[in-house]
């Protein structure tokens, strides 16, 4: 399954990343496991996302790394929000 | 009704729409957020206002819904700004009508704490000194908890 | 500021009050109370608001006073209509500015609150079947047990 | 002393009345002392004013019927009030 991948703001600076497509052999998986496979594309990966303030969304909803996601989701992290 | 936009937002004519042809709201509150000079940077000139397309609106939509299912309101807008803006610049729109005084500020409240929490917005301010991504503040989460 | 006038107000004049060369102010919070069509009695026609000149803009002056005392706000306009009013006419507002949100909604909510018990005006409703004064209602006073 | 004694609203309209002078030996009064003596006017003044809800201000202030009146302040009494 594929799922696409997006990140704003300072986590979008840092990565140096705004989107990407990642592929998994199951038909689902967590949060936490699109997490690690994100982690390991290198160090400044892995330490920007197991930043505990970093939100998850998925198809534009927030949700917590136990989350379920599916081929053809999206799937987002991003810093605390500041609007307003 | 929620719309996130660059164009900047007129409270004349949001009063008018959350008014016309309403007899029956004795009561109508409104928020503005504005740049301040000041904020996490001394001497603050601008900012950019970066959000996630689609999850945006999603997100305000949703706490809209959250504030009428909890308070008697009947007309409800909130407008975003994105993109760059200036010092004294409108930012965020909230208006709401209401029978009843206490639902109208209750609910407009509401729905600025949540939008400061939960809607994917991030500021960028520029200073004299360069950029620098604002930081989120521990008040603005304990503000949910009166909820 | 506090006026007490027959004559209708203007949002957007107000607004440009509470916000021109104001670049600290991240915050404006504005209420107005309007003429509803169901009140005390059904089918409301109008209303006549009495007052007792000189104590009105006292009392008003007072509440503006304690509330700046107890939050920091920096500009705050309290206008209340008097004479006679129609169905959807303004009858009050209250406009806050202030660099924080929770200050500038606490404050104008407390003025309401307070205006509602100590500010010296009673309405009269006209309805098809004559007119009557509105009764005090407990739930304001209960309001001010907040503050 | 005299004081200047006014009414609003219902009470005005039940009493008839909107303004008048009340005239005392002594030098000062109290809130309640100026009902007293305007109860003596008759039983619509007497009732109308025995309610509780009646609200006081000398000068334009809220006062408490103990509060004292001296020579040439305004006594003001009216229903609970209906603003906003």
């Amino acid at each position: 399954m594929n799922i696409q991948v997006k990140f704003f703001a300072q986590l979008k600076e840092k990565l140096g990343c705004g989107e990407l497509t990642l592929s998994f052999p199951s038909e689902s998986v967590t949060v936490s496991e699109v997490k690690s496979a994100l982690s390991s594309k290198g160090s400044v990966w892995q330490k920007s996302l197991a930043d505990g303030h970093v939100l998850m969304a998925v198809n534009h909803d927030l949700v917590v790394e136990s989350f379920s996601v599916e081929d053809g989701d999206e799937v987002a992290f991003f810093p605390p929000v500041t609007g307003g | 009704m929620v719309v996130v936009q660059e164009a900047d937002f007129d409270l004349a004519v949001e009063y008018q729409k959350l008014t016309e042809n309403n007899a029956q709201d004795g009561a109508v509150v409104t928020f503005i957020g504005r740049v301040r000079d000041f904020n996490q940077g001394q001497g603050v000139t601008g900012l950019t206002l970066e959000h996630y397309p689609g999850m945006t609106e999603k997100a305000l939509k949703g706490i809209e819904q959250k504030a009428k299912e909890r308070w008697p309101i009947n007309r409800v807008t909130i407008i975003h700004r994105v993109g760059s803006l200036k010092i004294c610049d409108q930012i965020v729109f909230v208006g709401i009508s209401s029978p009843h005084r206490e639902s109208a500020f209750a609910a407009t409240e509401f729905i600025m704490d949540y939008l400061k929490n939960d809607a994917p917005f991030w500021k960028k301010e520029t200073t004299k000194q360069g950029c620098h991504w604002v930081e989120a503040q521990q008040k603005d989460k304990d503000a949910l908890k009166k909820w």
